[in-house]
């Protein structure tokens, strides 16, 4: 009669503070930037090769939608360095209390959020 | 019908401190022993012990000497302690100590790298004279740092464990004891656990009472053991009342936190134990400090709107003392109190504790009974260790951290001792079926029985009556109608049910059978309680509000079927002169 | 695959750091040269200096991600079969990527 | 006050479930969840399963997921919650019945860390000096109660129970290493030198959002990396 126990793992029931939204976005915005390598290279390829390409390059970047896509990724790029940033303090014991942790991930979270805005002005 | 069987050297009921201590002592040498314990061991009521464990090591005033803790817990008892369990307890404590801390356990400490020692109730240099400070303490959390300390030891020396298995009864042979019988809590499985000794370390039964300190647990699981099983239990009368449980809480401040300097109020702000104890003042012990608080209260010098209780005052020790010494205690005190004890006193009130009384044992451990003629009989294969034991070290008054080292020294005892009996060819005692099935007894009561009252009211009923008429202050006339009371509601508990008959982690069954046990131990005290006319230690009455020792210097037994029997105490201590009676002061 | 966590979590700091301070000399860069010409840029990378800084910066990337690609699929991929087989995709594109920016960048 | 409270009763229900039940707590002289939790059994339900033992904090039975927080039952004051009340078992344990969570996977993690005191030197007569500033080295670290609160509000703990070793797992790890009596810290840092056993830390700190005794494991598991770097390095 034994059957498989349930487990309690409905993550919608479960409060997260601060310092895991930014850790769990941190991983999200990995990924992406990893999933981002090949078009970097292909961008970097083209940007190298000949005048021709590096044109083409700078007008396809200048479509809305494409900026919009550049501005994503900076986005995640900018979060990843920031809340990276905010890891290696914690390595050398900044920000390692409770009440640390919460302000670095808020400072964490301002910093990037600035700095995408930044980064928006800067494309558009 | 055949029950499953798991056989080991020793079986240990009771994962604390007594019970730990002996199973250590077992597992190390290579013994195979089981610890059953109804919760996971870290959660035993050992955890709850804040202030300390008493050793004369002399760490902090340079000297001490074992006689003298002796004679402070001999006079502590109200001269009921037998003098050579004392000894034998307050000799062997500082060896006992250092092996706690040799098995890691984080003493606070001095300067000197040695460990720390603070003043506690009770405790004297020089037979009597200025305050000692003899309590070994990790902060105010000596109870949780033993009892994990314990526990890893174990793991280390690879004990085995029955965690959540709650032990039913034992079974009983012609020859003595030959296992119990125990049920998985998580499955409803039952087994016999056959061994040749089997060690009670049950701990207390504090919830006999409304209002007490001692966890959910504290049921005296091995009292209705001992009892059904035709054995007596010793000095059930003596229950010591804390003085200082916080108000409505029940939870504990330890006395600690008067040792480093606290002290009690009333509503004028007058420091009342200055009256009561002139010498010792609020580190009389434990019995004075609470009955002297009553007194207080009642004579309408209580605190709070309804001059319920007194208050503890530790503001003045300032904020080093209480973070570096006391932290536990604060944030108690917050969180059940809601105060600040670096800024405000913290209401208090005499809160029921602990249990001078028990299964009566030698120093070795084992379990005594009488035979006709009244003499001292060893039951075969059968131990017991800690507050469910009566030694009797503690007498009608137990001093404060006599506890912890009651624990160690005892459950190491037993364990010494019954490694000496294996060697000695301690065999297994063979049980019939039917005396197997005669341990299920109640289990198959508590299955079978439909539509009677529930668990809740028979128990709400009992804490009530102990509560009122058998706590700080007793007479014969309450004590009568509680009596006549709990005779009626031992009846309505035959026909108790439960509603919930499930075999996955049945806490509602559990429930029933701890209550059988809370029964038979407040039905113990009850009797013994009646039966001294005479006020000693915790046992105050108000019709004989004297000390008798021509008629009341003995131990107090008591039988399932009602028969009362008594002890002698032992006045002969081994190496040491006796020490005389005197009246109590402090 | 992995057996020192130890050596991992070194190199994913180690290689944190050096990107960093590549990403934001790339981006004080670029910020200073608002319009940015093909010649110049494509000058900036004929210097030997700045291949071998850019060929690290790949190689460190690499390393970051597969570190934490890696952690990342041990984490929320159970089946064995499945997750050895997305790890060995992930380390051959990681590998072609490494190639292909040494073409790239001496290509040049 | 309403409580909606997770039930699972292996032989008789299919799947888990809330139940609600509305509860008088002033009637009853309810002030934690746990005198809550004790009135509803002993009056409404008394199927209702969970663990209690001191009902103070310091035995570390009544960890549960109380409104998406795991806490302490006795220790959380009900005037402190937002109604209704939500009351789930520790995330990411296996459920026996109800509140009760099989917890072998958080002790297995426990005893893997070797949580006793080793010393190969020869015992001494008396106790091994120990000076206040080394003992104070471990205060913040005794003081667990194996609660399990933190490694079950954990991700690194959910995702892989069976090789992360988990907060409080961590933190016992460097209680030893830490303890100036211990004399196998470096055999202690080299066994945990594995990528998941300490290095599934992110640091998200939910353990120490969690920990009703306010420790912090986060720290203890920065210290234990630092060790092994010095003796790795």
């Amino acid at each position: 009669m034994k059957q498989a126990r349930p487990i309690n793992l409905n993550l919608f029931t479960i409060h997260f503070p601060i310092p895991s939204i930014v850790s769990i976005l941190h991983r999200i915005s990995g990924v992406l930037l990893f999933l981002l390598i090949p078009f970097m290279l292909w961008g970097l390829s083209l940007s190298l090769t000949s005048q021709q390409d590096f044109d083409a390059l700078r007008q396809f970047f200048a479509h809305s939608y494409m900026k919009f896509i550049i501005w994503v990724s900076l986005a995640a790029f900018i979060f990843h360095f920031v809340a990276g940033i905010r890891h290696l303090l914690m390595d050398i014991h900044v920000g390692e209390t409770l009440k640390g942790g919460r302000l670095t991930a808020m400072i964490t979270f301002g910093v990037s959020f600035l700095l995408i805005i930044l980064a928006g002005i800067w494309l558009w | 019908m055949a029950v499953a069987t798991q056989t080991f050297d020793a079986i240990i009921i009771g994962g604390g401190g007594a019970g730990l201590r002996a199973s250590y002592e077992m597992a190390q040498s290579g013994l195979n022993v089981a610890v059953i314990s109804k919760v996971f061991p870290t959660r035993s009521h050992t955890v709850s012990a804040q202030g300390g464990i008493n050793a004369a090591l002399g760490n902090t005033d340079g000297r001490d000497d074992w006689r003298w803790h002796m004679y402070d817990t001999v006079k502590g008892s109200d001269f009921l302690g037998d003098q050579d369990a004392i000894e034998y307890m307050c000799r062997e404590a500082p060896e006992s100590v250092y092996e706690l801390e040799h098995m890691g356990l984080p003493f606070s400490r001095l300067d000197d790298g040695k460990i720390y020692q603070r003043a506690f109730g009770g405790q004297t240099l020089d037979f009597g004279g200025e305050l000692a400070h003899r309590t070994c303490c990790a902060e105010d959390r000596t109870g949780h740092a033993m009892l994990h300390t314990l526990y890893q030891k174990n793991i280390e020396a690879k004990t085995n464990f029955y965690n959540e298995w709650f032990a039913i009864d034992l079974v009983k042979t012609s020859t003595g004891i030959a296992g119990v019988v125990a049920m998985n809590i998580e499955t409803g499985e039952v087994v016999y656990l056959k061994a040749r000794a089997t060690i009670l370390a049950t701990g207390g039964a504090g919830r006999i009472f409304q209002a007490t300190t001692n966890a959910h647990i504290n049921t005296g699981d091995g009292f209705g053991m001992v009892l059904r099983a035709g054995y007596p239990l010793q000095d059930m009368e003596f229950w010591q009342f804390h003085p200082t449980g916080i108000a409505g809480a029940g939870v504990l401040i330890t006395e600690g936190s008067r040792g480093e300097g606290g002290y009690l109020i009333n509503k004028d702000g007058e420091r009342y134990m200055e009256r009561y104890a002139p010498h010792m003042k609020d580190l009389a012990s434990r019995d004075v400090v609470a009955r002297s608080t009553i007194l207080e209260i009642r004579e309408g010098r209580g605190c709070g709107p309804k001059g319920e209780y007194v208050l503890l005052k530790l503001d003045h020790l300032g904020e080093e003392v209480i973070n570096k010494r006391l932290p536990g205690i604060r944030d108690l005190s917050i969180t059940f109190a809601g105060v600040d004890p670096l800024k405000d006193p913290i209401p208090v009130v005499p809160t029921c504790h602990y249990l001078m009384g028990g299964i009566p044992t030698n120093i070795d451990g084992q379990v005594l009974t009488i035979d006709k003629d009244g003499k001292d009989q060893v039951i075969e294969g059968l131990y017991a260790a800690g507050e469910c034991a009566c030694v009797s070290v503690h007498g009608a008054n137990r001093l404060g951290a006599n506890s912890l080292l009651d624990l160690i020294v005892f459950g190491r005892a037993a364990g010494k001792h019954f490694q000496q009996s294996v060697k000695q060819g301690l065999g297994f005692r063979e049980a019939t079926v039917e005396e197997i099935e005669k341990a299920m007894g109640r289990l198959n009561r508590w299955n079978n029985n439909e539509g009677g009252e529930s668990v809740e009211t028979i128990r709400a009923e009992l804490q009530k009556i102990m509560q009122n008429d058998f706590g700080v202050f007793r007479t014969a006339e309450f004590m009568k109608q509680g009596f006549d009371k709990l005779e009626k509601l031992q009846e309505r508990l035959q026909h108790a049910s439960i509603k919930d008959k499930s075999s996955c982690f049945n806490t509602c069954r559990i429930e029933a059978l701890e209550l059988d046990n809370l029964m038979a131990t407040a039905i113990a005290t009850a009797y013994l309680a009646n039966e001294r006319t005479e006020s000693r230690g915790a046992h105050a009455r108000v019709d004989y509000p004297d000390r008798d020792d021509k008629n009341w210097l003995k131990h107090t037994l008591y039988f399932e079927d009602g028969r009362i029997g008594f002890r002698a105490i032992n006045m002969k201590p081994k190496e040491v002169k006796p020490i005389e009676l005197v009246a109590r002061h402090y | 695959m992995v057996n020192s966590g130890l050596r991992d979590w070194l190199y994913q700091r180690v290689s944190a750091i050096f990107m960093a301070v590549y990403s934001l000399g790339l981006v004080v860069y670029v910020l200073a040269h608002p319009d940015l010409a093909y010649y110049e840029w494509h000058h900036l990378f004929t210097y030997m200096s700045m291949k071998v800084v850019t060929l690290l910066f790949v190689f460190l990337l690499l390393i970051h991600a597969w570190v934490g690609m890696w952690t990342v699929i041990t984490d929320y991929i159970k089946p064995f079969v499945l997750r050895l087989m997305i790890n060995i995709v992930i380390l051959l594109a990681l590998v072609g990527f490494f190639f292909q920016t040494i073409l790239i960048l001496w290509g040049i | 006050m309403r409580f909606s409270i997770y039930r699972y009763n292996p032989e008789s229900d299919a799947a888990p479930y809330m139940q609600d039940y509305d509860l008088d707590v002033k009637a009853h002289e309810c002030h934690m969840v746990l005198d809550a939790l004790i009135a509803i059994k002993n009056n409404m339900d008394d199927g209702l399963t969970y663990r209690r033992s001191c009902r103070e904090g310091v035995c570390g039975s009544d960890g549960m997921n109380i409104n998406g927080k795991n806490r302490l039952a006795c220790t959380t004051h009900l005037s402190a919650l937002k109604e209704p009340i939500v009351i789930r078992p520790l995330p990411g344990l296996p459920i026996v019945r109800d509140l009760v969570v099989d917890m072998s996977q958080f002790y297995k993690q426990y005893e893997k860390i070797k949580p006793y005191l080793q010393n190969t030197n020869p015992t001494p007569a008396k106790e091994r000096l120990q000076s206040p500033e080394e003992r104070s080295k471990l205060d913040g670290l005794y003081e667990c109660i194996l609660c399990a609160c933190c490694s079950t509000s954990c991700p690194s703990f959910w995702w892989n129970p069976d090789k992360y070793v988990g907060p409080a797992g961590l933190l016992q790890a460097y209680r030893f290493i830490a303890d100036s009596r211990d004399t196998e810290s470096k055999e202690r840092l080299s066994e945990l030198t594995d990528p998941f056993s300490v290095f599934r830390c992110r640091g998200i700190m939910n353990c120490v959002d969690v920990c009703p005794k306010g420790l912090n494991p986060l720290k203890a598991i920065n210290h234990i990396k630092e060790l092994m770097l010095e003796e790795g390095v």
